[in-house]
């Protein structure tokens, strides 16, 4: 069966508002941006959200308030960004209904739910605050359609009497979304490079988008099953999307965009216009009391004045650092679909990312 | 002449990991520092050591330093590309063998005189679930403290050095000698050293409390436990010397040319 | 020039199958006569079906008859050679997402009147520990009949057909209505139909119990009842044409030509 | 580390009797048969073992009594012996300690061991006989330090109250056989085609025999690490012995030989000559009963003369057919290692056993 849409289809049919979903790739590494600009276009939202290692990915749609239930493990795009923007100020204001486990147990319950196991014990996270606090109390949580009543619970082992050891739930997942080297219109997928979790989702979930860097034949596809990862029948979707996980990296393709990830970490910090003036008077603020303290440092001095000068600027309207906002507005609301954008980054930014076979990465961005 | 003779406390502090990791170690890496000393280790050190990250890239000699544990620059140059879980699956086997081949850096927030380590939140005036700071959470880090031997990476300062720290993510020897069994963790496996810009920790074996096993020549056991809050004992510090010009050659001009993690101050 | 007018009981037999086999359904076949069916729905009655295998070699069009699940006829051409745990997780996820592309072929040693099977071993004198008669095992078949609608392939005796069979290996809907739920079956699945030499029983709505749906041009429900070790409905039964002389040339000239499974008498 | 040693080694260093133990393969499909051949020359014996879908390898263990415990969800070599006959024969006659899980919950197993869980829960199983029925019962399994003290239980799921869900427990392997495509020296291992549950008992196991088709240098095998499957740190020996699967398949090299398993399938059905005598007494009396009672029947007349023929030739010593012993003393007493194997069977039968590139299997034998 020939699977093969449009991006702006493919979102539109297999992505609903209130869905439980989760996203291929590792933090930097073949992240499925197209479709979360296709989702940040379309609007969907109150998402309960399974999160591998993530990054802007999950940041983006965290920022842009579509994100009902956040399950996490980790969220940064690592060696850009620390610990991802928007994901920090949404919980350090309280406005996230989020979960942490641990990497190991996060990844293990997408594997067992690829594996239809009905619940999963591990040996972890036991003595830590990941068993100790939950992020969605067992109050709240039965609010919480989408959620599990408990988020792990100690049980014993029936094979070891005494031996305690964690279950956790496994996730019911609605949508995965992926992003691969190649996949054929019946949906088989050939992922080169580490599969990640892609394979344990797109196992896992109800509804499957696939993005591709390259279409090709259902034969050609099949020309060395031993490349192959993917049953085409697990797909709803082929989406034909070349730097579809721009500004991440996509192994045999291309590199991160080191340029893109640093206007996005600079970009994040200031949720809007308004929130970069209060932001920058605080720092201004912070700055001269530090200068205060220490009225014969000529630094501390130097950088008060900067810092002033800076919140002056925003207030008055003079000149306010790019946000968030204007990030999403420059890359993903101003552009229709993949190929405007592919024409925003521009052809010749897009082979300087090109990956050089020899090494396995761009030396040339 | 570039010279080598001077070193900046992160190339020290990249020296003692290099310097702690074993013949035929399997090494868990992530970015940053632990990736410079095991770099290093594996160029000049100590070459039969097997570098592995927690994406699941084993047996890595990346040629650029990469930016991240899932980076192509990992990936490519690896021995096996495995999904996560057969990581995770492989370091628990670790275990159930009763194997003592693996060694993983840890980093955090905070840490506690037993070595449990925080690097979820730090609650301020609020709590875990609206904490003052929140971090990236725990990654591999539980995990990874649960089953293995961990040397942890730490800035020394007093605000990360607590006596009681928010929220333990990886956990050390929990709150001294069984703790760990008595939290069903692996008793036979836990926090080895802690390594600062200040010197290097260890846990005594009888009250599992950090001490002071080494200072650098830049630094003293009164610097140390002026930067940790809480009482630290000194009384068994030794001097650790500095590495040579080979070596400080070595990191600038071969393994971190583009000074992604070590920044060397101009001359 | 070759007959192809006139077929064998096993070539019926494998019509019936590829005839019971839908559009776009995802087929788990064996080898032997579930596979030949399976061939011949591919090729000329239902080309959108996918041929799948228990060891996980997903979307099948082998060139010659492969002669077990793992055979190298399947893996050198099929869509994705996945280890048997993705093909089980497949199964279960099928059945989780309410899904209903799944059918599956089974055989067996013994089946009863609501389509448990038995393929585990036979007790005579014996029992489990020491059997009169012991068979491969479960293999996949216990997992499928599980997770998925099955069709039974048996051979139609009165020792196959029992009313008490000595071991279930693979749940049919066990003592009848409601039977499936309460020993935590899915209910929604199960045996859809038996397919024999002699005909195709399917399942009542009400009572779950065995009836014959079809017999064949050469046999007839008294034959049917003949060989059947249990009472067995036959008011409901309807003839079934015969294949024509297209199928049975594709099945002796192209998918079985070696003769692997289905023999062909020298005229 | 460079880990390759010679069959013998390997096998005299890491096969201990009493261990706990798997082999890699499917039925007729990469089995790791020069390593098992090896273990009967040197005599292990009382594994307890885990075996996956089984076929001759473990038939030709458990005929030799070698096996203490057999853990097994499917024994035979499809397509030439429908059930392997010294395990049937064990069996019948009340001389193997065995139990049975369906395939699907063995798989999960071995999975389970390589993830490090601490036990299984599955929905598998329930309702059949695999959950009634326990091959070794709850007071034998206390007396075999090997073996679990349940085969399985039912327990609720925490998640879900009211679900009755089994669990089953996890092995712990000793030791893992598995033959592999290509390794390197330090037991980095390319699996070509399925890798079946190899990958899974080989981070189960402590100790782990790779054989190999090819033997490539360290350099060679990381050219594309998208390409293997096995981290060189799981496995101890690496053991260069090509067509080291036969008489099974391996795939891109070779087909499974025919001839063998046919040779195979009529030898094992008598364990000696004794055991031949006997049988064949025993059918020709059948015969014989038989032509009685149907004397008007010129074709039972015929077969029960035959019979008779072939049990007085076998009694007088005049033509005992070729017996299990027999197959063993041919292919792998008389022989001393993997090359006398080869010289053996000879390099023109193994030429046309030889996988046609374009087809993946071989038409010539």
């Amino acid at each position: 069966m020939n699977k093969v849409m449009s991006l702006h289809d493919a979102v539109e049919k297999y992505v609903q508002s209130g869905d439980t979903i989760s996203f291929g790739g590792f933090t930097t590494n073949r992240k499925p941006y197209a479709a979360v600009y296709e989702i940040l276009r379309q609007g969907q939202k109150d998402f309960t959200v399974w999160a591998g290692p993530a990054g802007g990915d999950w940041d983006m749609l965290i920022g842009e308030g579509r994100v009902k239930t956040y399950i996490n493990c980790y969220t940064a795009n690592s060696g850009y960004t620390n610990v991802s923007r928007r994901f920090r100020a949404a919980i350090e204001k309280g406005q996230l209904i989020y979960e942490d486990y641990s990497q190991d147990v996060l990844m293990l319950q997408l594997h067992a739910a690829s594996l239809g196991l009905p619940f999963l014990p591990v040996r972890l996270m036991q003595g830590s605050g990941l068993m100790k606090y939950w992020g969605i109390s067992e109050e709240q949580r039965k609010t919480l359609e989408k959620v599990d009543d408990l988020k792990c619970v100690e049980i014993e082992n029936p094979f070891n009497p005494g031996e305690k050891v964690v279950a956790v739930p496994v996730p019911k997942l609605d949508t995965a979304i992926i992003h691969v080297q190649k996949a054929s219109p019946d949906g088989t997928c050939i992922i080169e490079g580490d599969e990640f979790h892609d394979v344990d989702i797109a196992v896992a979930a109800k509804k499957v988008i696939v993005t591709c860097e390259e279409l090709v034949s259902d034969e050609y596809i099949r020309r060395d099953p031993t490349l192959t990862r993917i049953f085409g029948e697990c797909i709803s979707a082929v989406v034909h999307a070349p730097y579809g996980a721009w500004p991440s990296q996509c192994y045999n393709y291309y590199d991160n965009d080191s340029h893109a990830l640093k206007e996005y970490d600079k970009a994040s910090k200031y949720q809007d216009a308004e929130d970069a003036k209060v932001q920058l008077a605080k720092a201004a603020d912070k700055a001269a009391k530090a200068a205060e303290k220490a009225p014969d440092d000529p630094k501390l001095a130097d950088a008060a004045a900067k810092a002033a000068k800076a919140a002056k600027d925003a207030a008055d309207g003079v000149a306010i650092p790019e946000t968030f906002k204007d990030f999403l507005d420059k890359w993903v609301y101003s552009v229709k679909d993949n190929d405007e954008l592919l024409d925003k980054i521009g052809g010749s930014r897009l082979m300087r990312l090109k990956n050089e076979p020899h090494l396995g990465y761009s030396t040339r961005h | 002449m570039a010279d080598y003779t001077k070193y900046t406390k992160q190339e020290m502090q990249a020296y003692a990991i290099a310097k702690n990791i074993k013949e035929n170690q399997i090494v868990i890496v992530g970015t940053g520092l632990p990736l410079i000393g095991a770099s290093l280790a594996k160029r000049a050190i100590c070459p039969s050591c097997h570098p592995i990250v927690e994406s699941g890239l084993m047996d890595c000699s990346p040629v650029e330093v990469p930016r991240s544990v899932g980076d192509n620059r990992f990936m490519a140059h690896c021995a096996v590309q495995w999904p996560n879980i057969r990581f995770i699956g492989f370091e628990a086997n670790e275990w159930l063998h009763d194997e003592d081949r693996l060694v993983a850096f840890i980093g955090g927030a905070q840490i506690d005189p037993y070595g449990n380590v925080n690097s979820t939140c730090i609650y301020g005036k609020g709590d875990y679930v609206k904490p003052q700071t929140r971090f990236t959470g725990s990654g591999g880090a539980n995990g990874i403290a649960t089953y293995c031997n961990t040397i942890i990476m730490m800035q020394h300062q007093k605000r990360r050095f607590m006596e009681k720290i928010d929220y333990i993510t990886s956990c050390g020897w929990m709150d001294g000698p069984g703790g760990r069994e008595r939290a069903g963790l692996p008793g036979n496996r836990g926090p080895q050293m802690v390594v600062t810009d200040l010197g290097i920790m260890k846990f005594d074996e009888e009250t599992k409390r950090m001490y002071l096993a080494y200072y650098y020549p830049f630094s003293s056991p009164e610097m140390v436990q002026a930067n940790t809050g809480f009482e630290v004992d000194v009384s068994r510090a030794q001097l650790m010397e500095g590495p040579g010009p080979d070596i400080i050659r070595l990191i600038r001009e071969e393994i971190d040319p583009g000074q992604a993690f070590i920044k060397v101050p101009k001359e």
